[in-house]
């Protein structure tokens, strides 16, 4: 219509969004921000034992972002790693939360003690992470919430391969939790109850959240009868209700 | 042709016939007016594409109805399942049958009562045999459906039916204690003699007989053999097609019928308003028909307005109502109404007095007591508050 | 509630008494094929493309969540001996848009070259891929698949707050 | 199991001695196309007659992956995406998922947006409110309130519509702000939306608070105690009605709400009724709060609506989470960030699936209309249980 338009002078540079489709998700196995190595500077550790999470973060909008510090000194992770040894594998603060690396081994004894000393009594979130080249392939991500320590949370972190301990003998909650997670990523939650599928159904190949699962899906019914689905799905090469649209 | 083969086939088979199409065509309309006084009362419109406010919708979906496939389950007793609709439809005209529409009228040069059957003495009697016989449609339903939707459905619906009969007949028998007859017409001359309607001294069984009228018919609030937000559609979730009009008519048909023996009991049938007051005969314009048909209207238009309004009740609270509260009530009530008939037509007069004295007293006593709180204002004092 | 509450049915009939009041108002609702309401300005329909004002950035295929556009191009020289972009193909699968109206956010010229903003809803069609794979020349000049809404310039673009100052 | 569901479970004992002909139990199908259970959710009964011995549910029908497509979307991308879950109360998914990106970018979002976001936020409580109070009462067959609250939830779509172009699926929130601003007259839409409203829930509480049939319907069903919520993990109204009085909106304050005065509802028998009045009475929170957002932005106009936000979004490595108070409870996502332009996980914690777990423990003995009371009064959205 409105034919001599201006055409903005600069052209937006195409360039940083521009490859955005294309690359995919950095799948840099760097397993998690390294908690600053020592120690960090305490002024940003200020923010410490205040419990409740505020809704903006109180780092300063650098371009660098909020940087990860040191957290094994906080009374909570201190008094677990006292409780449950060897459970604190490292420990450290990010963007005002505490995420404490627990040993797998150790999970199910470091939630019973967080739940029954600490008044952790609610379990918010269990999630994991598929590292897809990292050795122990998966990060276990649990969120707990006190709400007899100021509304408190603590995330946990354990790196685990295939099988990892259940919780649901802490949490009833993490039934449902689990069985997503053994659903998306195929991990096998040992000792729980009734470890099925949940999203997908029962017969489904693969593991939908791993990496290496392709995102547009696979032809499940040529997975699992290769001689009646051909490749695309849809009726068999031979079936008379086949039609090719060209 | 002999005067007797007019009289005792011609005009019985007539009046037979105009009753099964009343019952059909009136089943009908009554949807199309349910669906517009739901709407009304819903502050949406409801059908209003056929015809003039989409009165010819319940036309275009017997159309429809009756050119739809009839799904049969395949593993369904087939007999049975066609039997289902049939032996609910049968009992509600037959019922409607036995219901005086109005005054003698001459058919065919034969003075006859407007009147399907014959004035039966028995009237009452056989209209609680054969209501009840339509339970058995809706068990079988249920159960030929070979589907478990249904056999829940079928199954309330016997426990239903079967619970409310009693209280129901209770409040028959209330009415047919001030008359003194079990036949129709004569408790209508009864009431005319009485010089009052028995509503005002059945009140409570006027009440208990329409609040099980309510649940026999299957409509809100007791509508659990249907219960759609539970049993999907109860007893007739497998059916289709004409099948299920039937159902349906039947439905209404139920609904028709309750209404008319409510208004032959307690509101004088045809009579008009106040029979015996001179100074009113001016509303004689109106044929008695028209009354009877009126007021049985009334009631249908009260059916919808309860189903717009109310939730369900749960199935065992259903029972324990019938059971723990109509029955109780309406043994009382005809032990009252007993007391009062004794007395007499004065008795009766009496009785009626203080009953609606008591209500209106009732009413008026609640409408000045001070506003009650709403319990979500009763929350709100009792509010925490945590701040982080 | 009292005993006399209950045994006089108030709460029964304050049920029915908001229904019947209820019966005397006029119906909510609208006839929806004769009647509609009108969308507002900032109603996410139907897609328009300007083609001229386009500057081939292919940015709104690249914001878009679901890639339902495809944007190709060549350059061409116009007699001044400038060089200048030309669309070959602007298609967009319709079947698969969500309306979320990023592409039109993305649009950096002023007004936006693509925009929803045209009020333009009943979508509804009989073939689904024929007409819901939207090319350029259906996206700049409607054909019958799609009738624009009475009354609304489906040309008239929004302006881009970004380039309004 | 049998000592965690109170209620009229214990007039119906079980059946004692050998099963008659080796039917006690049957097992009935529910849904996943029911009428009573808001979408596809399947549950599988084992019912003694009516009685329900055990509920299974069997979830899935809807999933779409939501999370890997998450993965596959840069930062900006995903707001869309988010208003499919929960999908009658887009803008607080919205909301929960730019929250965790700002905090994972430190963005200092401005005023004004914070204080749109929390009216949208509200109003959005209000519309799924309504129309929860609207699906209850018909799945307990009063089929009244489902019109009535309409004319609430239209209003509301239509100011939606109005501010952002969208009725259902709003997409109306960006990282760092808000794409748009209000337009002129808007407010002064809100208000008028907020004064026939109070009136208007009087209204549906006639129908329903009083009424005998639906207290006898919802008291005492689907008890699940204080403790056994938590247990469950149960958030939102659920959790209020059992008399925590447990809301993110002052737990964890985001954005305004602590410059804002609102009460928290809490019940005190944990039953379906509890649940009822509690939702009754957030809608007239919800309606104090608008009011005082409103008040704020009217003595307040600006232009300001979007913080300082870098053009490529760009978070630093690391996990944050972050949640909302969603009508249904507590909404959250769990972002780990691995420096690149999209999310390299993106967790949602849906409260109605969470919800939905307890619901086999609130149903167990009831009967089956009961259940259909217990899953209406959950208020699960099956787009945000399968994600």
């Amino acid at each position: 219509m409105s034919e001599d338009k201006t055409i903005s002078p600069e052209t937006p540079a195409p360039e940083p969004v521009s490859k955005a489709p294309e690359t995919p998700a950095p799948a840099a196995p760097e397993p998690r921000p390294v908690p600053a190595a020592a120690p960090a500077p305490a002024a940003a550790a200020a923010a410490a034992p205040k419990p409740a999470v505020p809704a903006v973060p109180a780092a300063p909008p650098k371009p660098a972002g909020p940087k990860p510090t040191d957290a094994s000194g906080k009374p909570l992770v201190a008094a677990l790693a006292a409780a449950v040894p060897g459970s604190v594998l490292d420990a450290y603060e990010f963007v005002g939360e505490t995420t404490v690396k627990v040993d797998p081994g150790k999970l199910v004894e470091a939630c019973r003690h967080l739940k029954d000393a600490e008044g952790f009594t609610y379990l918010v979130d269990l999630t994991a992470v598929d590292w897809k080249e990292r050795d122990p392939r998966f990060d276990v991500l649990l969120l707990l919430h006190s709400f007899s320590r100021g509304q408190e949370r603590l995330r946990l972190k354990a790196a685990v391969g295939e099988s990892c301990p259940s919780v649901t003998g802490v949490w009833l909650t993490a039934n449902w939790m689990e069985r997503e997670v053994f659903d998306m990523y195929g991990v096998r939650f040992d000792g729980h109850p009734d470890l099925r599928r949940i999203l997908t159904w029962d017969g489904f190949q693969g593991h939908p959240l791993r990496k290496d699962f392709p995102v547009e899906g696979i032809d499940t019914g040529a997975a699992i009868y290769p001689e009646r689905y051909p490749e695309g799905g849809g009726p068999g090469p031979k079936d008379p209700n086949r039609k090719v649209l060209s | 042709m002999s005067e007797s083969l007019v009289h005792y086939v011609l005009v019985p088979f007539v009046k037979g016939l105009l009753t099964v199409i009343l019952v059909a065509t009136a089943a009908g309309i009554l949807t199309w007016i349910e669906r517009r006084g739901l709407g009304r009362l819903q502050i949406r419109k409801g059908p209003n594409r056929v015809g003039p406010a989409g009165f010819f919708q319940w036309i275009a979906d017997v159309v429809k109805l009756v050119f739809k496939e009839d799904v049969v389950p395949s593993r369904a007793e087939k007999v049975i399942h066609l039997l289902g609709p049939l032996l609910l439809f049968t009992p509600a005209v037959v019922v409607l049958g036995l219901v005086p529409w109005g005054p003698e009228v001459t058919l065919f040069g034969v003075t006859t009562p407007l009147h399907a059957a014959a004035d039966l003495n028995v009237a009452l009697l056989l209209i609680l045999a054969v209501s009840s016989i339509g339970v058995y449609g809706i068990i079988l339903a249920g159960w030929s459906s070979n589907s478990k939707y249904p056999l829940l459905g079928g199954l309330r619906s016997a426990a239903q039916l079967i619970s409310y009969e009693v209280p129901m007949g209770f409040a028959i028998v209330a009415a047919v204690l001030m008359a003194g007859s079990l036949s129709m017409v004569e408790i209508i001359e009864a009431q005319k003699e009485a010089g009052i309607w028995f509503v005002f001294p059945g009140l409570v069984a006027f009440f208990l007989y329409f609040v099980s009228g309510v649940a026999e018919t299957n409509r809100t609030p007791f509508d659990l053999p249907e219960a759609e937000s539970e049993l999907v559609g109860g007893f007739h979730t497998e059916y289709s097609g004409f099948r299920w009009a039937i159902f349906f008519m039947s439905e209404y048909g139920n609904m028709i019928s309750i209404g008319a023996i409510a208004t032959t009991l307690f509101f004088g049938g045809w009579l008009r308003p106040f029979p015996n007051v001179a100074w009113l005969s001016f509303l004689d314009v109106i044929p008695p028909f028209f009354w009877f048909a009126g007021k049985v209207f009334l009631f249908l238009l009260v059916y919808i307005w309860f189903r717009a309004t109310f939730p369900r009740y749960r199935f065992d609270q259903l029972m324990a109502l019938g059971w723990k509260a109509l029955l109780p009530i309406s043994l009382a009530n005809l032990f009252l109404v007993a007391l009062a008939a004794l007395w007499g037509a004065a008795g009766l007069k009496v009785l009626g007095a203080v009953l609606v004295l008591l209500v209106a007293g009732g009413l008026v006593a609640a409408w000045r007591r001070p506003a009650r709180a709403s319990v979500t204002t009763r929350m709100a004092a009792e509010k925490v508050e945590v701040r982080a | 509630m009292s005993f006399l509450d209950r045994v006089l049915l108030l709460d029964i009939f304050a049920g029915l008494r908001v229904t019947a009041r209820h019966a005397g108002r006029k119906a909510d609702t609208i006839e929806y094929p004769e009647q509609s309401k009108e969308p507002s300005e900032r109603f996410r329909g139907m897609f328009r493309l300007d083609e001229e004002r386009c500057i081939k950035c292919t940015l709104c295929a690249i914001e878009c969540p679901i890639n339902i556009i495809y944007i190709d191009w060549h350059t061409e020289k116009t007699p001044e001996g400038k060089a200048e972009k030309k669309l070959d193909r602007f298609d967009l699968d319709m079947k698969r848009c969500m309306f979320c109206g990023l592409c039109e956010e993305a649009c950096p010229t002023n007004p936006r070259s693509i925009w929803l903003a045209t009020k333009t809803y009943e979508l509804g069609v009989y073939e689904r891929d024929e007409a819901l794979y939207l090319d350029k020349s259906k996206l700049t000049k409607w054909d019958g698949n799609v009738k624009p809404y009475p009354g609304v310039d489906p040309d008239k673009a929004p302006v881009n707050p970004a380039k309004e100052k | 199991m049998s000592e965690t569901t109170p209620g009229t479970a214990a007039q119906f004992p079980p059946l004692e001695g050998p099963p008659l002909l080796g039917l006690h139990e049957m097992e009935l199908n529910f849904g996943p196309q029911h009428p009573s259970t808001h979408g596809v959710l399947r549950l599988v009964l084992k019912v003694d007659g009516e009685r329900i011995v055990s509920a299974r549910p069997d979830i899935g029908y809807l999933h779409r992956g939501t999370e890997k497509l998450f993965e596959t979307e840069t930062f900006p991308m995903v707001v869309p995406h988010t208003d499919r879950m929960d999908y009658v109360a887009s803008a607080t998914n919205n909301h929960a998922y730019v929250l965790v990106v700002e905090k994972l970018l430190g963005v200092e979002v401005p005023k004004r947006a914070q204080y749109i976001r929390v009216l949208l936020d509200e109003m959005q409580r209000i519309s799924s409110h309504v129309l929860w109070l609207a699906t209850a009462a018909l799945d307990l067959g009063a089929i009244t309130p489902f019109f009535y609250t309409f004319r609430e939830r239209e209003v509301i779509l239509d100011l939606f519509e109005e501010y952002c172009g969208a009725r259902l699926t709003l997409n109306c929130m960006r990282i760092g702000g808000l794409p748009v601003d209000l337009t002129p007259g808007w407010l002064e839409k809100v208000r008028a939306f907020t004064e026939p409203f109070e009136k208007n829930v009087d209204e549906y509480e006639e129908l329903l608070t009083e009424n005998r049939i639906w207290k006898q319907r919802t008291i005492g069903i689907g008890v699940l105690d204080e403790k056994r919520c938590i247990e469950w993990g149960m958030t939102g109204p659920v959790l209020r009605a059992a008399g925590k009085a447990w809301d993110i909106r002052r737990a964890i304050p985001y954005e305004v709400y602590p410059e804002l005065e609102f009460d928290i509802p809490v019940g005190k028998n944990a039953d379906t009724y509890d649940r009822y009045l509690v939702r009754v009475a957030e809608l007239r929170q919800s309606r104090r709060i608008v009011l005082q957002c409103l008040d704020w932005l009217e003595k307040n106009p600006g232009t300001e609506i979007r913080g300082k936000v870098p053009r490529v979004i760009k978070p630093p490595a690391g996990e944050a989470y972050a949640a909302v108070e969603a009508p249904k409870g507590e909404l959250g996502f769990h972002l780990v960030a691995s420096g690149g332009n999209k999310p390299y996980r993106l967790h949602v914690r849906p409260p109605s699936f969470i919800n939905l777990q307890a619901l086999p423990e609130m149903a167990q003995g009831h009967l089956v209309g009961d259940l259909v009371a217990v899953i209406g009064t959950i208020d699960i959205v099956l787009g945000e249980v399968d994600r």
